[in-house]
């Protein structure tokens, strides 16, 4: 079988992950995987995807880079009788114009986060920071809402000050700085990064601050890469929230079984966002994880 | 009967392609059905329509970085307009094109009034554009509007199921406007003169600031049809689309046989430079064994030879004639 | 009264380049505008057609005030203008440089065939055969000179102005350019001439008006006045007539002279014939030819700017390398190209720099010329070449155009190289300082430089060349010697072909 | 010393003013703490985070001044980072690293320079092609994830404190004194400008425009790598997908803040360093103001705008023009009577 993969681009070390454990799973089960790169560009995808059904592949993979504008495509692809599978992220095109969709809740992982903070601070003043993601991106847009709702109603947990550090360590590290100056370091009581590599970022400025990441400021962030275990291991960081980069795995399994019979599988297939901590022996998660790619 | 020399560029853009593109049909026979060829002008039918502004600006010797930004500017207005007010699609073009021909004639006013480097200028441009579309909306927002349906359905369906949509055949005559426009005008002429020198233009009798003016304009002009094709194409607007679609516009446009430094070119290269662009990238798909880094070192080294032959190809000619 | 200036002033920082000037034209006359370099003739020109604006002053065209904004609109007025540097578009065909601004349209949109045709027609009286479809680029400096005249005759309802128009064109040329503007005369146009060549003023004017230093000195009837009394009106001074257009004491055995330097089947395949040329120690040799004949590219040849196919070159201690610029410096040359605009200035360094360039550049980044050197280099030559300019820091691309031309003389006078190549040397330079670059080509090659020099004007080769060398259609076909060198005989020696060289001429 | 430093003069005054906005809206803007024998508040920040863009600005200044701009500098950052990086985590110390980082800076310049000075593809294009694919390099060796390794000395040009100030500071700072000095006491710096404001005439007087060009594209490649090394040694860990991705563009505009002409000719070093450092401040300014995330880039575009806007030599031509036309009569006018 021929499957088509429309990837978003390798921004980041999980999208690198998810790329490579994508190819492994398409070589277990011995699929032809057609790769292509967007570049974070939705035109790109678009395009890939329309290249996709000129060759007339079996099914198509998407890891779509922003949640509009597929429907025409998307009725394209359904027209040729090719199944679209999407990855990690959702579209809101109508249900019917794909197969399935494999990924995590992006607003559940930022509740997660957000109810993780709750619990531990308990009834504490606390004046929290936010590390945002690209401007614009699903993303961004959906970890800010879900921690938001984790933390409705809770008049200890205030959010002081929310820049974007675009997904990037630098980033991270550089508004991390400025947060630090700007709200003068020991009143900032936690900090919530959207990603763990702006997580990483920050953890620098703070120790660079002479201060204690994981003490003085609790940190938490998203994705579960392999180098926030470590820093959980440190004691540096707090607790971080799985995005596993396996999404291919079920999605495949998916695609099996509705080309074997026809199965047509749920609408949305959940990946679960486990809450990761310093209990949970970060040092095995880690060693884990660190050759997949990340 | 010679052929102007002024044309080889051009000449060897097309024959660049045509080669590429037998090239590609020999590895993927699958290339020269119908089905690639309207993908091949729909895909890059935004791409297309924003390079013939683009090449009217080059050609003046000036350059214009704000169109990727206005083309996502143009999304999420059309997006957030439709979605707050009762306004037909066509009133919301209207608005649109006005809104960017302005932004661009504003641009082109900075250039000539202050003197600044149209590189400069419009960068700023890019940001301000960028930034407005975040001011509308930082979500990407849907466009359901019965209208844009049937815009979006509105295609001709070529022998072997390849469709000619719409939004093709709008950039196809873009093309034809902007080579009427470059090349059939006194406009175009000035246009041209503004490429060759600005101050040897202005003895001529070039009105500079009016021409710089209209350049922009017309850039900016382009920009929102891109846009507004790239909303339908897409269906929705988001604040973050076609980031650094400027540089792939300059580099088609290059590849079609515009000089950066102005003063020479032919519109019509530009829909060569395009397609060439859009060929290598399809070229990629069908191939679809390369890495996400690899698939940038391809695209540099297919675009470093395809300039490489071109020049080859220009040189050769010239020392014969 | 066609057109009337009046207390016309103009400055630019540090400089006050016209200072209420007055000035009148007639319906119907050829009116010279003369001074010397820098006195404000191109800027007087300039504020008339709107490219400068003007700080004072009123212009009248046939009564009523004036004051066009752009050149456009004095266009629009009737006011058609050659400016001094040739103001075309290299980019463009020659079709649409003609008829730019007037294209004739069809359905609002420019019709190709027919302004072709209608470029060719403007063009049929200058006996031009050329293809109007060709980029002007393309094109030689006196064929775009042509070019130029050609399209401001055509916008000129009114007034023609022709600043320098003749400094690249050979005598055939300036007879035909005459004869076009003997023509418009005829039909009451008024006519402003610029040129630096008196025999052409006293051939054409009627009437002539002098500045100096940005000051008008006098307006006369070119009839009732002499040479000499209008070299002072210009210089403020006179000169000392012994050096002005006389033949120098020739050298008829220049060529048994130590040798310096020998080309040897120094040529390229549609550009100049391989040639050989023995170079001897302190001679002036004059290159002379039509346009288009090949005298520039046999000096690219020689400098290394274009490369010789085969050849070889000696000097006294073996083989000589020059194969491109920086090789042929090495090795002792020199080269002031024609066209100084593209090839000569570098137009916002100042003039101190300027001179200095091709010597700090021979002497490697590493090993600066120190300022105090360089100032006094700078002074030395603003000094010996009389350039007219506030001072050495004032950008060479602010200086007039004959200014220029001293400057890029004097980078290579500088470099005191053994052999210097120059090419039309004197173009756009006034009587004065003319005078002085031949005094100072005979100093030098008293010191043992050779020269060769390019030039247009035949009279000059005979004053400063002990023999001339002529080319024909891109081949070095005679040599004229010592008392053989006269106006006639390099004329007769052009023309020796029967085929009509000039049909020749255009696009290689 | 005195022309150089009305040179400046205009940079200095609108990073003084940029300085007192910012104050306005963050009032602890100037303020600096000394503890624990380093330096800290917003100002150092502002010096220290400007690093990359100021040492990108050097080299950009330079291939600016020869008419030329360089769009691959972000790129060289990001393949000069992950060599650095990949170096040191086979096992190599951090000179070995720096070394190598530098040289591949070096690489990319010269393949840079090598496409504009003797293919003679225009300088745009040409360094368009690195900067795309370059970050596949760059990603190549790091494949794409982002490569990490133990700190230690190297980690200290990043984040390292010398005399109280952070390193990066010395870094640049010296880069641009040695730069400009490079330029100025030789007759470099004359050279480039006159290839940049006419290469034939140039190349006739004997200036090898040639050699010059290549050299100032390895001198960009170079001052690129030493921004690389610094933002990888900063987060000890080579990102090569977002490494100085777009710093070119914020390099180009600190070049132009600086008054150099992107027509080529007359460059100041200086300037553009403080360019660089105006844009930091803006950059810093946003981020401490606290405005929400949105807004930055309009705030940016319109700030650098109005800077443009004030140094524009037009516009002082316009206002003495106003002047003069307003206190002559109306007859003078230059859009007097066209009849
Ligand atoms: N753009 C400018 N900026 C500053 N000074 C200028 C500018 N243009 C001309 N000048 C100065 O004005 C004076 C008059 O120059 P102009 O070009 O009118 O001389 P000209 O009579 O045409 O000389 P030539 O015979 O050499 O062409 C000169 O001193 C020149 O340096
Ligand atoms: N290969 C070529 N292709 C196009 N044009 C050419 C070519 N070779 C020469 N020309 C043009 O023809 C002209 C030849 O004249 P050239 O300048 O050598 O003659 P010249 O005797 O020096 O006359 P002038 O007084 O104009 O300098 C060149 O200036 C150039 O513009
Ligand atoms: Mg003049
Ligand atoms: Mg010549």
């Amino acid at each position: 079988q021929t499957v088509g993969f429309s990837q978003i681009g390798s921004e980041s070390g999980w999208r690198a992950a998810e790329t490579t454990l994508t190819r492994q799973q398409a070589e277990e089960r011995g699929i032809d995987l057609r790769f292509s790169d967007a570049q974070q560009r939705q035109e790109n995808q678009i395009a890939a995807i329309r290249s996709f059904v000129a060759q007339g592949v079996d099914a198509i993979l998407l890891a779509p880079v922003v949640a509009t504008g597929w429907d025409s495509v998307l009725e394209e692809a359904q027209e040729a009788e090719i199944p679209v599978v999407l990855l990690d992220r959702q579209v809101d095109s109508s249900e019917d114009l794909y197969l399935t969709a494999v990924g995590s809740d992006l607003v559940h992982e930022g509740e997660v986060a957000g109810q993780w903070l709750a619990d531990t601070v308990g009834d504490q003043e606390c004046r929290i920071v936010e590390l945002q993601g690209t401007t614009g991106s699903s993303p961004a847009i959906d970890r800010a809402t879900g921690f938001r709702n984790a933390i409705e109603g809770m008049d200890n947990l205030e959010i002081v000050r929310s820049q974007t550090g675009d997904f990037t360590r630098t980033g991270g590290k550089e508004v991390m700085e400025s947060f630090l100056q700007a709200e003068s370091g020991n009143e900032i009581c936690a900090l919530y990064a959207h990603n763990d590599d702006m997580a990483l970022g920050a953890i620098q400025a703070i120790t660079e601050a002479g201060m204690d990441p994981g003490e003085d400021i609790l940190i938490v962030s998203i994705d579960a890469v392999p180098d926030i275990f470590q820093a959980m291991a440190n004691g540096d960081a707090n607790a971080t929230v799985e995005l596993t980069p396996n999404m291919a795995g079920p999605a495949f399994d998916a695609l099996e079984a509705y080309w074997s019979d026809g199965t047509e599988p749920e609408k949305f297939i959940q990946t679960e966002s486990t809450l990761y901590t310093q209990d949970d022996d970060p040092m095995a998660e880690y060693e884990a994880r660190k050759d997949l790619g990340y | 009967m010679t052929i102007n020399p002024r044309l080889y560029p051009l000449l060897a853009t097309i024959g660049i392609f045509i080669a590429a593109y037998i090239v590609c049909w020999i590895q993927f026979p699958y290339m020269l059905s119908t089905r690639v060829a309207g993908n091949l002008l729909t895909d890059n039918a935004y791409l297309g329509i924003v390079a013939v502004g683009m090449t009217l600006v080059i050609l003046s010797g000036g350059i214009d970085l704000s169109v990727g930004s206005v083309i996502a500017f143009s999304g999420v207005f059309i997006a957030v307009l439709l979605r707050e007010t009762g306004l037909h699609p066509l009133v919301v073009f209207v608005l649109l094109l006005g809104v960017t021909t302005a932004f661009g004639a504003a641009m082109g006013g900075v250039i000539h009034v202050l003197g600044m480097p149209a590189f400069i200028v419009t960068l700023a441009g890019m940001f301000l554009a960028r930034g407005a579309s975040y001011m509308l909306t930082i979500d990407s927002v849907p466009i359901q509007h019965p209208f844009y349906e049937l815009l979006k359905d509105a295609y001709w369906l070529m022998p072997g199921k390849g469709r000619l949509t719409l939004i093709g055949i709008v950039m196809l005559l873009s093309v034809a406007v902007g080579a009427v426009v470059a090349h059939r005008t006194r406009f175009g002429a000035s246009v041209f003169a503004l490429g060759g020198g600005e101050r040897t233009a202005r003895l001529m009798g070039v009105r500079v600031g009016a021409t710089t003016v209209g350049i922009y304009a017309f850039s900016g002009f382009m920009a929102g049809v891109s846009g507004i094709v790239f909303s339908i194409y897409t269906g929705s607007g988001y604040p973050l689309a076609t980031v650094g679609t400027e540089l792939t516009a300059i580099a088609a446009v290059v590849i079609g046989g515009t000089l950066l430094t102005g003063g020479a070119g032919y519109v019509l290269g530009t829909l060569f430079g395009v397609l060439t662009m859009g060929l290598i990238q399809t070229y990629i798909v069908f191939d679809g064994s390369l890495s996400s880094w690899w698939t940038k070192i391809v695209i540099g080294i297919l675009l470093l030879l395809f300039i490489l032959l071109q020049r080859g190809l220009v040189r050769a000619t010239a020392v014969r004639a | 009264m066609l057109l009337s200036i009046r207390n016309l002033s103009k400055s630019f920082p540090g400089t006050l380049a016209l200072d209420d000037v007055d000035f009148e034209l007639r319906a119907g006359e050829v009116h010279a505008l003369l001074g010397e370099n820098g006195a404000g003739k191109s800027t007087l020109i300039k504020c008339l057609t709107g490219a400068y604006r003007r700080d004072s002053g009123e212009i009248r065209l046939e009564g009523n005030p004036i004051s066009p904004a752009s050149t456009s609109e004095a266009q629009e007025l009737g006011i058609g203008t050659v400016y001094q540097e040739v103001n075309l578009l290299p980019n463009l065909t020659v079709a649409q440089n003609l008829t730019f601004g007037r294209e004739p349209r069809r359905f609002g949109l420019v019709d190709g065939r027919a302004q072709r045709k209608m470029a060719q027609e403007m063009l049929s009286g200058y006996n031009l055969d050329i293809d109007v479809g060709r980029d002007l680029g393309a094109y030689s400096v006196a064929i775009q000179q042509i070019v130029a005249i050609a399209r401001a005759v055509a916008l000129s309802g009114k007034v023609l102005i022709l600043d320098e128009p003749t400094a690249s064109l050979d005598a055939a040329e300036v007879r035909m350019l005459f004869d076009v503007v003997r023509d418009l005369r005829d039909q009451g146009l008024g006519i402003v001439f610029v040129s630096h060549f008196l025999d052409q003023v006293f051939e054409i004017c009627d009437r002539l008006t002098v500045l100096r230093n940005g000051r008008k000195i006098t307006t006369e009837v070119v009839a009732d006045l002499d040479r000499l009394t209008l070299i002072e009106h210009m210089l403020g001074r006179e000169l000392e007539e012994a050096t002005e257009h006389e033949a120098a004491q020739k050298d008829p055995h220049s060529r048994s002279r130590p040798e310096l330097l020998r080309f040897e089947g120094i040529g390229r395949d549609g550009v100049v014939e391989p040639f050989d040329m023995t170079v001897h120690k302190g001679e002036v040799i004059g290159l002379a030819g039509l346009l288009g004949s090949g005298r520039t590219e046999s000096a690219e040849l020689m400098f290394g700017v274009r490369a010789s196919q085969g050849g070889r070159t000696r000097d006294a201690d073996g083989p000589v390398a020059h194969g491109n610029p920086r090789e042929a410096i090495q090795s002792g040359f020199g080269f002031a190209p024609e066209d100084r605009k593209t090839d000569g200035i570098v137009a916002d360094l100042s003039v101190r720099e300027n001179i200095i360039l091709a010597l700090q550049a021979h002497r490697g980044w590493t090993r600066p010329i120190p300022r105090s050197e360089q100032n006094r280099l700078a002074d030395e030559y603003i000094a010996k070449l009389d350039i007219r300019t506030s001072d050495a820091e004032k950008a060479i691309g602010d200086l007039s155009g004959g200014n220029q031309q001293k400057v890029v003389l004097a980078r290579w006078l500088a470099m005191n190289p053994r052999f210097l190549i120059l090419d039309e040397p004197t173009r756009g330079i006034d009587v004065g300082a003319h005078a002085e670059i031949l005094r100072l080509i005979h100093e030098m090659t008293g010191q043992g430089m050779a020269v060769l020099v390019i030039s247009s004007e035949f009279d000059e080769l005979i004053a400063v060349a002990d023999r001339v060398i002529v080319l024909r259609d891109r081949r070095h076909t005679g040599e004229l010697s010592g008392s053989d060198v006269t106006s006639d005989a390099i004329v007769r020696e052009i023309a020796r072909d029967d085929a009509d060289p000039r049909t020749q001429r255009g696009a290689a | 010393m005195k022309r150089s430093f009305r040179r400046v003069l205009p940079q200095l005054l609108t990073l003084a003013a940029l300085m007192a906005l910012v104050t306005l809206f963050f009032p602890q803007f100037l303020s600096i703490d000394y503890a624990g024998g380093r330096l800290s508040g917003p100002v150092i920040d502002v010096l220290k985070r400007g690093a990359p863009v100021a040492l990108l600005a050097v080299g950009m200044t330079l291939v600016i001044a020869t008419r030329g701009i360089d769009l691959s500098v972000g790129t060289i950052m990001a393949i000069s980072g992950a060599v650095a990086a990949w170096a040191l985590s086979s096992g190599w110390g951090a000179g070995p690293a720096v070394i190598l980082a530098v040289g591949a800076g070096l690489v990319c310049g010269l393949w840079n320079g090598c496409l504009v000075a003797i293919v003679g593809i225009q300088p745009i294009v040409a360094t368009l092609i690195l900067m795309t694919s370059g970050r596949g390099i760059a990603q190549l060796i790091t494949e794409g994830r982002i490569l990490t390794f133990d700190a230690g000395p190297f980690a200290w040009l990043g984040s390292g404190i010398l005399l109280g100030l952070p390193v990066p500071v010395f870094i640049w700072v010296l880069t641009a004194v040695g730069v400009a000095a490079l330029m100025r006491r030789t007759a470099l710096g004359l050279l480039v400008e006159s290839i940049g404001i006419n290469r034939s005439a140039s190349a006739l007087a004997g200036v090898n425009a040639t050699v010059l060009l290549i050299a100032v594209y390895m001198a960009s490649g170079l001052c690129a790598a030493l921004a690389g090394i610094i933002a990888t040694a900063d987060i000890r860990g080579a990102d090569a997908n977002n490494a100085g991705l777009w710093l070119e563009l914020d390099a180009i505009l600190a070049v132009v803040i600086g008054g150099t002409s992107l027509l080529g000719g007359r460059f100041s070093v200086a300037a553009s360093v403080l360019g660089a450092m105006i844009i930091q401040t803006i950059d810093t300014g946003i981020l401490l103001a606290g405005f929400p995330s949105e807004y930055n880039l309009v705030i940016k575009a319109g700030l650098v705008l109005m800077i443009l806007l004030i140094q524009s030599p037009n516009l002082v031509g316009h206002w003495h023009f106003l002047r003069h036309s307003l206190r002559r009569d109306p007859d003078a006018s230059p859009r007097g009577a066209k009849s």
